[in-house]
């Protein structure tokens, strides 16, 4: 293979493959919502537009060397007293020293949790819109909408 | 000196005060006429008051509410101002006078939100005059076009329709399109000072090219002064009731448009600076040509108002040529002019009313032979159309002699046989009127008696062009006072 | 059109492309974002001020807390925006939809459900509570109870689970969800400190100040999963009857 | 007690749209009564705000939710709220002009919600929260979220009108989608390259790390500015506008288009100025500078001439919103404080002006049954009352003094004249005599009637079926809101200096 290619994949496209793919997505959804003429078409390309946003957040916060953001040196059997007894706390604090980088980054997913609340508070609007659009034209199709609405439209 | 009073803002408010009276006695004429009578009366004294002070060189000077950084509404009474409040103020009085008659005797609609419009017109008439700096001139300008609209338009058929439009088109048009951006940049040159003062506040502020286009924008802009090509509102303005006609295009609106450009040359840049910067030729050129064009075009014209709208378009052209020379001589015959051609035109205003009352003609060609039912108008038809035309014994002769001595002033020999091509066109086109009403016989096949029953109008209309008729006499005999004002603009 | 998309597409691909030039690769942990003060504070710090393990619930209920509050009214705005778009309530009271139910699934998934309803509610109220140590809280927890419902009207038909869960009460359980976030974050309030600045309730909470933050975050959290319960059930039977709730899937 | 009144005016109104959804359908008097309540409240408390702001000791509130100051860090860990006199000032509006609009609601909602009258106030309450929040905000995330609330409710609100709004709504959802989504991208890139998400600490690590030049920033700028944009209706994006607004429920109409447009407008200004900082927008190194004054420029003219060319006024009126839109993108772009503060008066004036217009032609079209400017005559005599506030709102359209539309186009002018962008102020005055154009013709036609003879383009039908007789002035819950809006228009004119010393004192 060309050198030239080759070593722009090996720069540019292996350590950031996680770009790359959530751009290729987002270009699909964006593409469903311009072209699409079907509402629920746009609508499913709608969907996959924010999905691809998510990964990218989320991967912004992976650590190659971390793991879940859950705190986890004290065993499973700590749990209950953690939340009841104060004096666990004490105990808590004398090993408090956290190597950050075996932790992901939390933030991501927090934001992102937030982000999918709203895509889901928005498909689920939508949807309702377009029922609502369907229950008074009969149809999903864009351009037969338009051409029904041809000859009462005021523009 | 400058000092504080309240005398101005009263003048202005007196007749804005009115408005609301006038509304309440709608169901009422005679209260309503009345209101409007004591409104115009009062407003006049009160401009008899101020008129000493100004002479002793005075200045009154009143100022609220600073709305925008550096800018209050102001008003600052000086000689210019003072003498144009005075023509104004006194006109309204007969104007009203006149206007009662005329409408009661066509019984017009609407009479009550005439005399309102009136009312407040003129009090936006008050408001240039006084006005202290550009902002303050520049709304009360905006006002005047605003409040005017429903008289020229107060037929409401299609032509008032079509008259208003063009009417409202030209000068918010203009007004917007130059004059606003030329006095945001005059207030960004100048650095937030606008104000009028015996110094121009543009003075030394600004370079040549940039002085011609805020110089022309500023002269086009204040498109009631009737310049080509922005001219073409006048005529189509003919179409309001004669009342209108009288005072607001013969006085007010065109007067002000005038009067601002006189307000740019002397408070805006300045004479002296003007010579410095080298610009005004170009403006002098503009009027000459609409002297001459306008002219010619009013000679062309049958409709009797429409020609005086015309005759009214070239005389103000002199008013700005006079100011181009930017000689005390010129701008002498200028101030001198606005109360001259104002006193002139209206009794021609005036007369071409009564004539419409009484007879109901339109035409000139229909006013052959009108002299004999009609006498007393058609002489001061004549008396008028002399006055404008400028010759002795009549008032219009000082004007018209001190803008040709300007013109002499300035080496314009072109601009002096300028003027006098034009007084000539001036007897073309006005003086065949009263002479053939007066000594020429109605044509009598094509009458069939229809002509019998008209007499003189109803003694509200005769009065008042009497009055303005007798005016243009007394001003060639006392003309002092009209230079004294001038002197303290000039000087 | 199509053309146009395509140039379009094409042109912010390209644009977004560009910019990955100068970002940290895959995983990085030096990255600026992940080797940030702002995130290297939750990681270290989290435990200590918080008394929670899970640095996202903690993250989520109590540093960002007032985004998560927004979050809830998010979910409430779209329950009550399908009811606005889509309810019609004419012919719902009208007892002929509601009697002849028999849209309900098959004997053996009527079985089956009520088999495993009543784990899978359990497991529910478990996500919820024990978001604290282990992934979870109240969104997860909430949505997994809501679908129990869900999985109620799709086997023993719509009017059945209506008649545990009806429109009024979805409303009021919605309601009463963002209620308690809110008020929550208004006791705090009320006792001098700023909005959701938990610290100041180990005055009525077990605890001192930071268990007081450790409660506050169960209290938030299950007034979240309260919304997200009712909301994701009415927005199933709005969506799925046209709005007429009745006769569902 | 005054510092925690940012988050006030936040609760009031939300637990108002609680309160509201539990009284239920069967009570709207008590529903209007509860809205009215909470706004009313909101707004008062707003209006402290501003005093507070004013008061010499306090320039900016901040408000850390949950208290986490900044111990060991230097950035903030939380989320604050942060309001200046600004921020003040349009939470006010915000909050004021909601509150009117309630007032006006009263017989429409029952009218036009079709029995949903509870959801329709909650959803106009939490609307209200959603553009508050997003004007106080210092959280680039949280910024986000607000706008997905203010987006959600609007696609409800519109939808709840006829066909024809839903379907413009739907449209609205997916440009509102991108929009936002594209914003969300842009804070991502910001948060990859800095790893915080308050605003003021963003800009200042750009300024430290000397970021400007990097490819990310500038994408995510620009990204930034089109999800913005797109918010907003920046004229080639500014698709979903026109028919979302003239087909929604007249009470929902009358409410979002003097709002919704705006704050994105004041968004825009607190993105490039706090966001990135001037230093970077402004920069002479990117093109965009004067490239987007040319966009505005655009979009001022085909925002006027696509006025010019409609007959319905309600779709009048929203072209017209889109012209304003580019005055503001343009005053803000200029590059100097004059233009950004003008913008920024131009922000509260065209607020006011465009609720004026809204609520008249609503009033109008409900009464006379057709929006055709044709069908508008001689309404001067029919109804005076309405026209006189229309008359005022339209004089400020057109930029007639002593209304607060002249003073925004002064200050706007001031603001191109001294950045020598001479295309913007020819624009500018092209687009006030388009309005006069437009304006004067409705006037015309409203004050002398249809000229006998003159052939109409409207079948004799619209008007026999309501004849002049059945046409009256409208209850007073419409008409005190119509006379509220254009006292405020004068108002804001004549109180113009102070507030643009504010805004000055506050931008530099």
């Amino acid at each position: 293979m060309d050198p030239i290619i080759a070593n722009f994949i090996e720069e540019n496209i292996v350590p950031k493959f996680n770009y790359w793919i959530y751009v290729i997505l987002m270009m699909i959804g964006l593409y469903a919502m311009i072209t699409k003429n079907n509402l629920i078409k746009k609508l499913i390309g709608m969907a996959i537009f924010q999905t691809a946003i998510i990964l990218f957040y989320v991967s912004i916060g992976v650590k190659e060397t971390g793991g879940i953001p859950i705190i986890s040196h004290h065993g499973p059997d700590h749990h209950q007293e953690a939340e009841v007894h104060s004096e666990e706390s004490s105990k808590n604090l004398k090993h408090n020293i956290i190597d950050k980088d075996k932790y992901a980054n939390p933030l991501p997913h927090v934001l992102m949790l937030t982000a999918i609340v709203v895509g889901v508070s928005t498909l689920g609007l939508a949807l309702a819109i377009s029922q609502r659009i369907h229950k008074s034209f009969g149809t999903l199709e864009e351009d037969e909408i338009l051409n029904e609405l041809r000859p009462g439209g005021h523009d | 000196m400058i000092e504080f009073s309240f005398i101005p803002l009263f003048t202005w408010l007196v007749s804005l005060l009115a408005v609301p009276a006038i509304l309440v006695f709608r169901k009422r004429p005679d209260a309503r006429e009345g209101v409007t009578f004591l409104a115009a009366f009062l407003k006049l004294a009160m401009v008899f008051m101020m008129l000493p002070l100004i002479r002793e060189g005075k200045i009154l000077h009143f100022k609220f509410g600073e709305i925008l950084p550096g800018i209050p509404i102001e008003f600052r009474v000086d000689g210019l101002g003072m003498l144009f409040a005075l023509v104004a103020s006194s006109l309204w009085i007969l104007t009203t006078l006149y206007a009662v008659g005329y409408m009661r005797g066509l019984r017009e609609h609407d009479q009550t939100r005439f005399f309102a419009c009136f009312a407040i017109s003129l009090s936006a008439t008050i408001g240039v005059a006084f006005a202290g700096n550009l902002l303050t001139l520049y709304i009360f300008y905006e006002i005047l076009s605003l409040s005017t609209y429903p008289l020229v338009t107060h037929h409401g058929d299609k032509a008032a329709r079509t008259g208003g439009r063009t009417y409202l088109s030209h000068l918010l048009g203009t007004s917007v399109a130059f004059v606003l951006p030329a006095m945001i940049y005059c207030y960004w040159k100048s650095g937030g000072d606008i104000k009028f003062t015996d110094g121009a506040f543009l003075d030394g502020k600004i370079g040549s090219s940039d002085g011609l286009i805020v110089l022309v924008a500023f002269t086009l802009g204040f498109a009631k002064s009737g310049l080509m090509p922005f001219h073409s509102w006048l005529p189509n303005a003919m179409v309001a009731p004669t009342p209108v006609s009288a005072l607001l295009h013969a006085v007010a609106v065109v007067k002000v448009g005038v009067f601002c450009v006189l307000r740019v040359f002397t408070g805006v840049f300045g004479t002296d600076f003007l010579q410095q910067l080298d610009v005004v030729t170009v403006i002098t050129y503009i009027a000459a040509f609409t002297i001459i064009v306008s002219s010619l075009i009013a000679l062309t014209q049958d409709n009797l108002k429409r020609r005086l709208a015309f005759s009214t378009i070239g005389q103000l052209a002199y008013i700005v040529l006079g100011v181009s020379f930017l000689s005390s001589n010129g701008v002498t015959g200028s101030v001198m002019h606005i109360a001259m051609h104002a006193f002139g035109k209206i009794t021609l205003f005036f007369c071409a009313g009564a004539i419409f009352v009484a007879s109901g003609k339109k035409y000139i060609s229909q006013m052959v032979g009108l002299g004999k039912q009609m006498p007393i108008t058609m002489i001061a038809f004549l008396i008028g159309s002399l006055s404008i035309i400028g010759l002795p014994p009549f008032g219009g002769a000082w004007s018209k002699w001190y803008l040709f001595l300007g013109a002499l002033d300035a080496e314009q020999t072109a601009m002096a046989v300028v003027l006098v091509i034009s007084s000539l066109l001036n007897i073309a086109y006005l003086l065949p009127i009263p002479i053939n009403a007066l000594f020429r016989s109605p044509p009598q096949k094509d009458e069939k008696g229809s002509d019998s029953g008209i007499k003189e109008a109803p003694l509200a209309c005769l009065i008042p062009l009497c009055i303005t008729a007798l005016a243009g006499l007394l001003f060639f005999m006392f003309p002092g006072l009209g230079f004294e004002l001038a002197q303290l603009i000039t000087k | 059109m199509k053309v146009f998309g395509l140039i379009a597409v094409f042109v912010v691909g390209l644009l977004l492309l560009s910019a990955t030039q100068d970002f940290p690769s895959w995983g990085d942990p030096r990255s600026a974002a992940s080797d940030g003060e702002v995130s290297s504070f939750y990681i270290e710090k989290t435990e200590s001020v918080t008394k929670v393990p899970n640095m996202v619930t903690a993250v989520l209920a109590d540093f960002r807390g007032y985004d998560t509050m927004f979050e809830t009214v998010v979910i409430f705005i779209a329950g009550i925006g399908i009811i606005a778009v889509l309810r019609n309530f004419e012919g719902t009271d009208s007892p002929s939809d509601n009697d002849n139910d028999d849209d309900g699934a098959g004997l053996l998934a009527r079985f089956t459900c009520s088999l495993i309803l009543p784990f899978i509610q359990i497991f529910a109220l478990y996500v919820v509570a024990h978001g604290h140590h282990s992934p979870g809280g109240g969104f997860q927890g909430g949505v997994m109870f809501g679908a129990s419902y869900i999985l109620l009207a799709l086997a023993f038909g719509l009017s059945k689970a209506k008649q545990l869960f009806s429109e009024r009460r979805t409303m009021i359980f919605a309601v009463i969800g963002i209620f308690i976030y809110v008020g929550w974050g208004v006791l705090c309030l009320l006792l001098g400190k700023e909005f959701l600045n938990y610290s100041v309730l180990d005055s009525i909470l077990p605890g001192d100040s930071m268990m007081a933050r450790s409660h506050s975050m169960l209290v938030v959290e299950i007034g979240v999963a309260f919304t997200v319960t009712a909301i994701m059930f009415s927005m199933y039977s709005n969506l799925s009857t046209r709005g007429r709730l009745s006769k569902g899937l | 007690m005054t510092e925690h009144f940012p988050i006030l005016i936040l609760l009031v109104p939300l637990f108002g749209a609680l309160i509201v959804v539990l009284l239920g359908r069967e009570r709207p008097e008590q529903c209007w009564i509860t809205s009215l309540i909470s706004l009313g409240l909101s707004s008062i408390i707003s209006l402290f705000t501003i005093i507070v702001v004013l008061s010499d000791k306090v320039q900016t509130i901040r408000y850390r939710m949950g208290g986490w100051e900044p111990e060991s860090t230097v950035f903030e860990v939380g989320i604050e709220l942060r309001v200046d006199i600004l921020a003040a000032l349009v939470v006010f509006a915000v909050t004021f002009v909601g509150f009117v609009n309630t007032i006006y609601s009263k017989t429409r909602a029952e009218a036009e919600a079709q029995g949903k009258v509870p959801f329709f106030y909650a959803l106009i309450q939490l609307l209200i929260v959603g553009l508050c929040g997003i004007v106080m905000t210092n959280d680039a995330f949280n910024l986000y979220v607000l706008i997905e609330i203010t987006s959600l409710t609007s696609y409800a609100l519109i939808a709840m009108g006829n066909r024809r709004a839903a379907l413009s709504s739907f449209n609205y959802v997916i440009m509102g989608t991108i929009g936002a989504s594209f914003y969300l991208l842009g804070v991502g890139y910001l948060y990859i390259k800095t790893g915080t998400l308050n605003i003021d600490d963003i800009r200042m690590v750009l300024g430290n790390d000397k970021l400007w030049e990097h490819q990310s920033i500038i994408v995510a700028f620009i990204f930034i500015m089109l999800g913005v944009w797109t918010k907003m209706a920046f004229f080639p994006l500014h698709g979903w506008l026109p028919n979302a607004y003239a087909y929604a429920p007249s009470m929902t109409g009358t409410f979002m288009a003097p709002l919704m447009t705006k704050v994105m407008v004041y968004v825009m200004i607190r993105v490039m100025l706090w966001l990135f900082g001037d230093k970077f927008v402004y920069s002479d190194q990117h093109v965009w500078g004067e490239l987007v004054i040319w966009m505005s420029v655009i979009a001022i003219v085909a925002g006027s001439l696509l006025a010019l060319a409609r007959t319905d006024i309600k779709k009048m009126l929203t072209y017209l919103i889109v012209a304003e839109v580019g005055y503001m993108v343009g005053g803000a772009w200029l590059g100097n404080v004059t233009g950004q503060a003008g913008a920024f008066y131009h922000i509260l004036s065209d607020a006011a002006m465009t609720f004026c217009l809204f609520i008249a032609a609503s009033i109008i079209v409900l009464r006379i049954g057709d929006s055709r400017v044709n069908a508008f005559d001689n309404l001067f005599r029919k109804m005076p009352l309405t026209m006189i506030g229309f008359t005022v709102g339209a004089l400020s359209m057109i930029g007639l003094p002593p209304t607060c539309g002249f003073f925004s186009k002064w200050y706007l002018i001031r603001g191109g004249i001294e950045a020598g962008q001479w295309e913007y102020v020819c624009a500018l005055i092209f687009s006030s005599l388009v309005n006069a154009v437009i304006f004067f013709r409705i006037f015309e036609r409203a004050y002398f009637g249809n000229i006998a003879g003159v052939k109409e383009d409207f079948s004799p039908s619209d008007s026999d079926a309501n004849p002049d007789t059945s046409i009256k002035e409208v209850p007073w819950s419409m008409l005190v809101p119509l006379y509220i809006a254009s006292v405020s228009v004068l108002l804001l004119g004549i109180m113009n200096r102070p507030l643009f010393e504010w805004i000055q004192t506050a931008l530099k």
